[in-house]
Protein backbone atom coordinates (compact mmCIF):
# COMPACT_ATOMS: atom_id res chain seq x y z
CA UNK A 1 0.00 0.00 0.00
CA UNK A 2 1.59 3.35 -0.70
CA UNK A 3 -0.01 6.68 -0.63
CA UNK A 4 -0.25 9.40 -3.68
CA UNK A 5 -1.72 12.93 -3.71
CA UNK A 6 -4.23 13.22 -6.61
CA UNK A 7 -4.77 17.14 -7.89
CA UNK A 8 -8.40 17.23 -9.76
CA UNK A 9 -8.80 19.58 -12.43
CA UNK A 10 -11.86 21.44 -14.47
CA UNK A 11 -14.61 18.49 -14.79
CA UNK A 12 -12.61 15.79 -12.70
CA UNK A 13 -12.31 18.37 -9.65
CA UNK A 14 -16.25 18.94 -9.94
CA UNK A 15 -16.88 15.21 -10.41
CA UNK A 16 -14.98 14.17 -7.27
CA UNK A 17 -16.92 17.28 -5.32
CA UNK A 18 -12.85 17.99 -4.08
CA UNK A 19 -9.51 19.81 -5.69
CA UNK A 20 -7.38 16.95 -4.08
CA UNK A 21 -6.73 14.15 -1.62
CA UNK A 22 -4.13 12.17 -0.18
CA UNK A 23 -5.19 8.43 -1.20
CA UNK A 24 -4.19 4.79 0.01
CA UNK A 25 -4.01 2.56 -3.23
CA UNK A 26 -2.46 -0.35 -4.23
CA UNK A 27 -2.13 0.73 -7.86
CA UNK A 28 0.67 -0.02 -9.54
CA UNK A 29 0.62 2.27 -12.33
CA UNK A 30 -0.78 5.73 -13.14
CA UNK A 31 -3.37 4.38 -15.13
CA UNK A 32 -4.62 1.95 -12.22
CA UNK A 33 -5.11 4.97 -9.89
CA UNK A 34 -7.07 6.60 -12.59
CA UNK A 35 -9.21 3.63 -13.02
CA UNK A 36 -9.65 3.64 -9.16
CA UNK A 37 -10.69 7.02 -9.24
CA UNK A 38 -12.87 6.95 -11.47
CA UNK A 39 -14.95 3.98 -10.19
CA UNK A 40 -14.90 6.02 -7.02
CA UNK A 41 -16.34 9.32 -8.23
CA UNK A 42 -18.42 8.23 -11.27
CA UNK A 43 -15.77 10.24 -13.39
CA UNK A 44 -17.27 10.54 -17.25
CA UNK A 45 -14.10 10.92 -19.19
CA UNK A 46 -12.61 7.82 -20.47
CA UNK A 47 -8.59 7.24 -19.76
CA UNK A 48 -7.74 7.40 -23.76
CA UNK A 49 -9.39 10.89 -23.78
CA UNK A 50 -6.54 12.28 -20.80
CA UNK A 51 -3.43 12.91 -19.96
CA UNK A 52 -1.48 12.26 -16.94
CA UNK A 53 1.37 14.51 -14.97
CA UNK A 54 3.75 12.54 -12.05
CA UNK A 55 5.35 14.98 -9.85
CA UNK A 56 4.95 17.67 -12.25
CA UNK A 57 5.62 16.29 -15.40
CA UNK A 58 4.13 14.57 -18.07
CA UNK A 59 4.21 11.03 -17.78
CA UNK A 60 2.85 8.16 -19.55
CA UNK A 61 -0.12 6.23 -18.30
CA UNK A 62 1.74 2.99 -18.18
CA UNK A 63 4.50 4.66 -15.52
CA UNK A 64 4.45 3.28 -12.07
CA UNK A 65 3.48 4.99 -9.18
CA UNK A 66 5.14 5.54 -6.29
CA UNK A 67 4.47 6.39 -2.31
CA UNK A 68 4.42 9.96 -2.21
CA UNK A 69 3.59 10.70 -5.81
CA UNK A 70 1.92 13.46 -7.18
CA UNK A 71 -0.32 12.62 -9.88
CA UNK A 72 -2.49 15.14 -11.92
CA UNK A 73 -5.46 13.62 -14.66
CA UNK A 74 -5.41 16.20 -17.34
CA UNK A 75 -8.91 16.54 -19.37
CA UNK A 76 -8.52 17.76 -23.15
CA UNK A 77 -6.85 21.16 -23.31
CA UNK A 78 -9.48 24.21 -24.20
CA UNK A 79 -7.26 26.68 -23.41
CA UNK A 80 -6.84 30.22 -25.40
CA UNK B 1 7.81 32.77 -21.66
CA UNK B 2 4.37 31.71 -20.49
CA UNK B 3 2.47 33.41 -17.95
CA UNK B 4 -1.27 32.60 -16.69
CA UNK B 5 -2.48 35.71 -15.23
CA UNK B 6 -6.54 36.12 -13.13
CA UNK B 7 -6.22 39.83 -14.16
CA UNK B 8 -7.15 41.47 -17.95
CA UNK B 9 -3.93 40.99 -20.23
CA UNK B 10 -2.20 44.24 -20.69
CA UNK B 11 -1.26 43.92 -24.40
CA UNK B 12 0.35 47.32 -24.24
CA UNK B 13 2.48 46.26 -21.60
CA UNK B 14 3.46 42.71 -23.51
CA UNK B 15 4.05 44.59 -26.90
CA UNK B 16 6.73 46.61 -25.05
CA UNK B 17 8.34 43.43 -23.66
CA UNK B 18 9.47 42.80 -27.69
CA UNK B 19 12.39 45.40 -28.65
CA UNK B 20 14.59 43.74 -30.87
CA UNK B 21 16.51 45.74 -33.14
CA UNK B 22 17.50 42.87 -35.32
CA UNK B 23 13.61 42.11 -35.36
CA UNK B 24 12.20 42.31 -39.39
CA UNK B 25 8.55 40.43 -38.28
CA UNK B 26 6.09 40.43 -35.28
CA UNK B 27 2.99 38.50 -35.34
CA UNK B 28 0.68 38.39 -32.07
CA UNK B 29 -2.05 36.37 -31.91
CA UNK B 30 -4.55 37.19 -29.75
CA UNK B 31 -7.63 35.07 -28.83
CA UNK B 32 -10.32 36.80 -27.97
CA UNK B 33 -13.71 35.17 -25.89
CA UNK B 34 -16.64 35.08 -28.09
CA UNK B 35 -19.90 35.54 -27.25
CA UNK B 36 -21.84 33.14 -28.79
CA UNK B 37 -21.11 28.88 -29.08
CA UNK B 38 -22.83 26.92 -31.43
CA UNK B 39 -25.82 29.27 -31.02
CA UNK B 40 -25.95 29.61 -27.38
CA UNK B 41 -24.88 33.15 -26.18
CA UNK B 42 -22.09 33.05 -23.63
CA UNK B 43 -21.99 35.60 -20.40
CA UNK B 44 -18.44 34.11 -19.27
CA UNK B 45 -16.04 32.32 -19.23
CA UNK B 46 -13.88 30.20 -16.27
CA UNK B 47 -10.40 29.20 -17.52
CA UNK B 48 -8.35 27.30 -15.02
CA UNK B 49 -5.04 26.35 -15.68
CA UNK B 50 -1.79 23.80 -13.85
CA UNK B 51 0.39 26.63 -14.24
CA UNK B 52 3.59 24.87 -13.69
CA UNK B 53 2.42 22.00 -16.02
CA UNK B 54 1.44 24.64 -18.47
CA UNK B 55 4.94 26.71 -18.25
CA UNK B 56 6.90 23.26 -18.88
CA UNK B 57 4.53 22.54 -21.82
CA UNK B 58 5.15 25.91 -23.04
CA UNK B 59 8.57 25.69 -22.89
CA UNK B 60 8.71 22.08 -25.08
CA UNK B 61 6.42 23.57 -27.67
CA UNK B 62 8.58 26.40 -27.85
CA UNK B 63 11.87 24.28 -28.34
CA UNK B 64 10.32 22.18 -31.16
CA UNK B 65 9.47 25.56 -32.82
CA UNK B 66 13.32 26.99 -32.49
CA UNK B 67 14.44 23.54 -34.38
CA UNK B 68 11.81 24.63 -37.25
CA UNK B 69 11.91 28.40 -37.35
CA UNK B 70 14.85 31.06 -36.47
CA UNK B 71 12.89 32.55 -33.33
CA UNK B 72 13.95 35.80 -31.95
CA UNK B 73 11.30 36.25 -29.33
CA UNK B 74 8.24 34.27 -28.05
CA UNK B 75 6.12 35.47 -25.29
CA UNK B 76 2.96 33.95 -24.45
CA UNK B 77 0.38 34.90 -21.39
CA UNK B 78 -3.08 32.71 -20.81
CA UNK B 79 -5.84 34.75 -18.67
CA UNK B 80 -7.08 32.53 -15.99
CA UNK B 81 -10.25 32.56 -13.80
CA UNK B 82 -13.65 34.65 -14.99
CA UNK B 83 -13.51 36.44 -18.23
CA UNK B 84 -16.05 38.22 -20.53
CA UNK B 85 -16.49 38.37 -24.24
CA UNK B 86 -14.29 41.06 -25.81
CA UNK B 87 -11.44 40.24 -23.37
CA UNK B 88 -8.20 38.44 -24.37
CA UNK B 89 -8.08 34.51 -23.27
CA UNK B 90 -4.38 34.44 -24.90
CA UNK B 91 -1.69 36.35 -26.13
CA UNK B 92 1.00 34.84 -28.47
CA UNK B 93 3.86 37.27 -30.14
CA UNK B 94 6.88 35.49 -32.14
CA UNK B 95 9.65 37.95 -33.70
CA UNK B 96 11.45 36.77 -36.59
CA UNK B 97 13.71 38.23 -39.39
CA UNK B 98 11.31 37.88 -42.00
CA UNK B 99 7.73 38.08 -42.31
CA UNK B 100 7.04 34.23 -43.31
CA UNK B 101 8.94 32.46 -40.76
CA UNK B 102 6.70 34.53 -38.28
CA UNK B 103 3.43 33.85 -39.75
CA UNK B 104 4.30 30.42 -39.78
CA UNK B 105 5.87 29.68 -36.05
CA UNK B 106 3.04 31.72 -34.53
CA UNK B 107 0.23 29.58 -36.29
CA UNK B 108 2.31 26.64 -35.25
CA UNK B 109 3.02 26.85 -31.79
CA UNK B 110 -0.83 28.54 -31.21
CA UNK B 111 -2.11 25.30 -32.63
CA UNK B 112 -0.01 23.36 -29.94
CA UNK B 113 -1.29 25.41 -27.56
CA UNK B 114 -4.97 24.94 -27.98
CA UNK B 115 -3.89 21.17 -28.77
CA UNK B 116 -1.62 20.69 -25.43
CA UNK B 117 -1.32 23.45 -23.00
CA UNK B 118 -3.25 22.09 -19.82
CA UNK B 119 -5.58 24.73 -19.74
CA UNK B 120 -9.53 23.91 -19.54
CA UNK B 121 -12.45 26.43 -20.23
CA UNK B 122 -15.78 26.41 -18.85
CA UNK B 123 -18.43 28.34 -20.23
CA UNK B 124 -21.53 30.00 -18.64
CA UNK B 125 -24.78 30.46 -21.08
CA UNK B 126 -27.90 33.03 -21.07
CA UNK B 127 -30.07 29.73 -20.66
CA UNK B 128 -28.45 28.84 -17.23
CA UNK B 129 -26.55 26.23 -18.45
CA UNK B 130 -22.62 25.37 -18.62
CA UNK B 131 -20.09 23.45 -19.97
CA UNK B 132 -16.45 22.17 -19.87
CA UNK B 133 -15.63 22.42 -23.66
CA UNK B 134 -13.47 19.65 -25.43
CA UNK B 135 -14.52 17.41 -22.36
CA UNK B 136 -15.65 14.09 -24.06
CA UNK C 1 -8.73 51.52 -43.72
CA UNK C 2 -5.09 52.44 -44.26
CA UNK C 3 -3.70 55.55 -42.77
CA UNK C 4 0.39 56.55 -43.60
CA UNK C 5 1.74 58.83 -40.69
CA UNK C 6 5.08 60.42 -40.30
CA UNK C 7 4.79 59.77 -36.50
CA UNK C 8 6.03 56.81 -34.22
CA UNK C 9 3.20 54.20 -34.96
CA UNK C 10 0.72 54.38 -31.90
CA UNK C 11 0.45 50.33 -31.26
CA UNK C 12 -1.80 50.61 -28.34
CA UNK C 13 -4.02 53.39 -29.64
CA UNK C 14 -4.14 50.72 -32.97
CA UNK C 15 -5.30 47.49 -30.62
CA UNK C 16 -7.98 49.28 -28.70
CA UNK C 17 -9.38 50.44 -31.92
CA UNK C 18 -10.63 46.41 -32.34
CA UNK C 19 -13.18 46.19 -29.68
CA UNK C 20 -15.62 43.62 -31.08
CA UNK C 21 -17.95 41.14 -29.32
CA UNK C 22 -17.91 38.84 -31.72
CA UNK C 23 -14.37 38.39 -32.96
CA UNK C 24 -12.63 35.00 -31.88
CA UNK C 25 -9.35 35.77 -33.81
CA UNK C 26 -6.85 38.55 -33.99
CA UNK C 27 -3.33 38.74 -35.95
CA UNK C 28 -1.26 41.39 -35.90
CA UNK C 29 1.51 41.81 -38.19
CA UNK C 30 4.06 44.45 -37.34
CA UNK C 31 7.05 44.83 -39.82
CA UNK C 32 9.69 46.47 -38.08
CA UNK C 33 12.70 48.67 -39.08
CA UNK C 34 15.65 46.16 -39.48
CA UNK C 35 19.09 47.09 -38.88
CA UNK C 36 21.08 45.76 -41.08
CA UNK C 37 20.30 44.89 -44.94
CA UNK C 38 22.75 42.50 -46.51
CA UNK C 39 25.80 43.03 -44.21
CA UNK C 40 25.53 47.07 -44.77
CA UNK C 41 24.43 48.00 -41.03
CA UNK C 42 21.43 50.47 -41.65
CA UNK C 43 21.21 54.04 -39.52
CA UNK C 44 17.84 55.12 -40.70
CA UNK C 45 14.95 54.90 -43.74
CA UNK C 46 13.04 56.99 -45.32
CA UNK C 47 9.61 56.22 -46.21
CA UNK C 48 7.81 57.73 -49.22
CA UNK C 49 3.98 57.04 -49.93
CA UNK C 50 1.49 58.06 -52.62
CA UNK C 51 -1.24 58.26 -49.69
CA UNK C 52 -4.53 58.32 -52.07
CA UNK C 53 -3.21 55.72 -53.98
CA UNK C 54 -1.80 53.69 -51.19
CA UNK C 55 -5.50 54.02 -49.95
CA UNK C 56 -7.25 52.92 -52.79
CA UNK C 57 -5.01 50.32 -53.15
CA UNK C 58 -5.28 49.23 -50.11
CA UNK C 59 -8.60 48.88 -49.86
CA UNK C 60 -9.00 46.84 -53.60
CA UNK C 61 -6.48 44.39 -51.15
CA UNK C 62 -9.21 44.01 -48.51
CA UNK C 63 -11.79 43.66 -51.04
CA UNK C 64 -10.02 40.69 -53.09
CA UNK C 65 -9.13 39.28 -48.86
CA UNK C 66 -12.86 39.76 -47.97
CA UNK C 67 -14.16 37.54 -50.72
CA UNK C 68 -11.69 34.14 -49.45
CA UNK C 69 -11.83 35.44 -46.06
CA UNK C 70 -14.88 36.35 -43.18
CA UNK C 71 -13.33 39.34 -42.41
CA UNK C 72 -14.77 41.35 -39.21
CA UNK C 73 -12.05 44.30 -38.65
CA UNK C 74 -9.04 45.15 -40.35
CA UNK C 75 -6.77 47.96 -40.14
CA UNK C 76 -3.23 49.21 -41.22
CA UNK C 77 -0.90 52.18 -40.57
CA UNK C 78 1.84 52.87 -42.64
CA UNK C 79 4.98 54.67 -41.67
CA UNK C 80 6.38 57.44 -43.89
CA UNK C 81 9.30 59.76 -43.71
CA UNK C 82 12.22 59.10 -41.20
CA UNK C 83 12.46 56.31 -39.12
CA UNK C 84 14.79 54.11 -37.21
CA UNK C 85 15.61 50.58 -36.39
CA UNK C 86 13.57 49.39 -34.31
CA UNK C 87 10.52 51.84 -35.08
CA UNK C 88 7.46 49.80 -36.45
CA UNK C 89 7.24 50.35 -40.25
CA UNK C 90 3.82 48.95 -41.02
CA UNK C 91 1.46 47.48 -38.52
CA UNK C 92 -1.59 45.13 -40.06
CA UNK C 93 -4.58 43.89 -37.92
CA UNK C 94 -6.90 41.38 -38.83
CA UNK C 95 -9.86 39.72 -37.07
CA UNK C 96 -11.92 36.69 -38.04
CA UNK C 97 -14.07 34.61 -36.34
CA UNK C 98 -11.61 31.47 -36.28
CA UNK C 99 -7.62 31.55 -36.05
CA UNK C 100 -6.85 30.07 -39.14
CA UNK C 101 -8.89 32.45 -41.11
CA UNK C 102 -7.23 34.98 -39.46
CA UNK C 103 -3.64 34.24 -40.32
CA UNK C 104 -4.54 33.13 -43.49
CA UNK C 105 -6.14 37.04 -44.12
CA UNK C 106 -2.97 39.00 -42.74
CA UNK C 107 -0.36 36.87 -44.65
CA UNK C 108 -2.65 37.64 -47.76
CA UNK C 109 -2.76 41.14 -46.76
CA UNK C 110 0.60 42.06 -46.05
CA UNK C 111 1.81 39.78 -48.90
CA UNK C 112 -0.08 42.17 -51.32
CA UNK C 113 0.64 45.26 -49.23
CA UNK C 114 4.17 44.93 -49.66
CA UNK C 115 3.86 43.88 -53.64
CA UNK C 116 1.59 46.39 -54.22
CA UNK C 117 0.93 49.40 -52.11
CA UNK C 118 2.75 52.12 -53.72
CA UNK C 119 5.18 52.95 -50.51
CA UNK C 120 9.05 53.59 -51.30
CA UNK C 121 12.05 52.70 -48.82
CA UNK C 122 15.41 54.40 -48.96
CA UNK C 123 18.15 53.00 -46.57
CA UNK C 124 21.19 54.79 -45.16
CA UNK C 125 23.82 53.18 -44.07
CA UNK C 126 26.73 53.18 -41.96
CA UNK C 127 29.47 53.56 -44.85
CA UNK C 128 27.65 56.87 -46.32
CA UNK C 129 26.01 55.10 -48.77
CA UNK C 130 22.02 54.98 -49.32
CA UNK C 131 19.74 53.18 -51.20
CA UNK C 132 16.42 52.54 -53.09
CA UNK C 133 14.96 49.20 -51.77
CA UNK C 134 13.73 46.94 -55.21
CA UNK C 135 14.60 49.88 -57.50
CA UNK C 136 15.84 47.63 -60.47
CA UNK D 1 -0.10 69.23 -77.79
CA UNK D 2 -1.44 68.83 -74.31
CA UNK D 3 -0.41 69.48 -70.66
CA UNK D 4 -0.36 67.04 -68.21
CA UNK D 5 0.89 67.38 -64.40
CA UNK D 6 3.42 64.61 -63.36
CA UNK D 7 4.35 64.02 -59.89
CA UNK D 8 8.06 62.48 -59.64
CA UNK D 9 8.19 60.01 -56.46
CA UNK D 10 10.85 58.06 -55.05
CA UNK D 11 14.19 57.49 -57.10
CA UNK D 12 12.40 59.00 -60.18
CA UNK D 13 12.29 62.38 -57.85
CA UNK D 14 15.60 62.15 -57.36
CA UNK D 15 16.97 61.98 -60.83
CA UNK D 16 14.25 64.15 -62.12
CA UNK D 17 15.72 66.76 -59.34
CA UNK D 18 12.14 67.52 -58.85
CA UNK D 19 8.60 66.71 -57.28
CA UNK D 20 6.75 67.33 -59.54
CA UNK D 21 6.08 69.39 -63.22
CA UNK D 22 3.40 70.53 -66.11
CA UNK D 23 4.50 68.74 -69.26
CA UNK D 24 3.31 69.97 -72.81
CA UNK D 25 3.83 66.95 -74.59
CA UNK D 26 2.71 65.11 -77.89
CA UNK D 27 2.74 61.58 -76.18
CA UNK D 28 -0.78 59.65 -77.09
CA UNK D 29 -0.27 57.63 -74.36
CA UNK D 30 0.69 57.18 -71.09
CA UNK D 31 3.88 54.64 -71.90
CA UNK D 32 4.74 57.45 -74.58
CA UNK D 33 4.92 60.10 -71.46
CA UNK D 34 6.90 58.10 -69.82
CA UNK D 35 9.25 57.57 -72.69
CA UNK D 36 9.63 61.08 -73.47
CA UNK D 37 10.94 61.79 -69.06
CA UNK D 38 13.54 59.58 -69.13
CA UNK D 39 15.01 60.21 -72.02
CA UNK D 40 14.84 63.81 -70.09
CA UNK D 41 15.99 63.33 -67.14
CA UNK D 42 17.86 59.75 -67.81
CA UNK D 43 15.23 57.10 -65.61
CA UNK D 44 17.15 54.39 -64.91
CA UNK D 45 14.06 52.67 -64.25
CA UNK D 46 12.53 50.52 -67.22
CA UNK D 47 9.21 51.13 -68.59
CA UNK D 48 8.00 47.50 -67.24
CA UNK D 49 8.81 47.81 -63.87
CA UNK D 50 7.04 50.80 -63.38
CA UNK D 51 3.32 50.96 -62.65
CA UNK D 52 1.54 53.95 -63.59
CA UNK D 53 -1.58 55.72 -61.95
CA UNK D 54 -3.77 58.73 -64.08
CA UNK D 55 -5.72 61.15 -62.11
CA UNK D 56 -5.02 58.87 -58.91
CA UNK D 57 -6.18 55.59 -60.35
CA UNK D 58 -4.40 52.60 -61.48
CA UNK D 59 -4.06 52.51 -65.04
CA UNK D 60 -2.41 50.97 -67.85
CA UNK D 61 0.52 51.86 -69.86
CA UNK D 62 -1.53 51.58 -73.08
CA UNK D 63 -4.40 54.11 -71.76
CA UNK D 64 -4.65 57.27 -73.80
CA UNK D 65 -3.51 60.73 -72.06
CA UNK D 66 -5.79 63.80 -72.25
CA UNK D 67 -5.15 67.59 -71.38
CA UNK D 68 -5.07 67.90 -67.65
CA UNK D 69 -4.47 64.39 -66.31
CA UNK D 70 -2.32 64.03 -63.43
CA UNK D 71 0.28 61.24 -63.65
CA UNK D 72 2.25 59.29 -61.23
CA UNK D 73 5.05 56.74 -62.04
CA UNK D 74 4.94 54.35 -59.61
CA UNK D 75 8.66 52.49 -58.93
CA UNK D 76 8.60 48.41 -57.70
CA UNK D 77 6.82 48.86 -53.46
CA UNK D 78 8.97 48.34 -51.20
CA UNK D 79 6.81 49.01 -48.26
CA UNK D 80 6.50 47.18 -44.74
Amino acid sequence: MITVRIDYVAMLREQAGRASESRNTNAATAEAVYRETQAAYTFTIPVAALRVAINDRMANWTDPVRDGDRLVFLPPSSGG
Amino acid sequence: MLTVTDQPIDTTALRRECALHTAGALVIFEGVVRDFHQAQKVLRLEYEANPALAAAEYELIVQEASRMYPLLWTRCVHRVGSASPGETAVWLGVATAHRAQAFEACRFIIDQIKERLPVWKKEYYENGESGWINAP
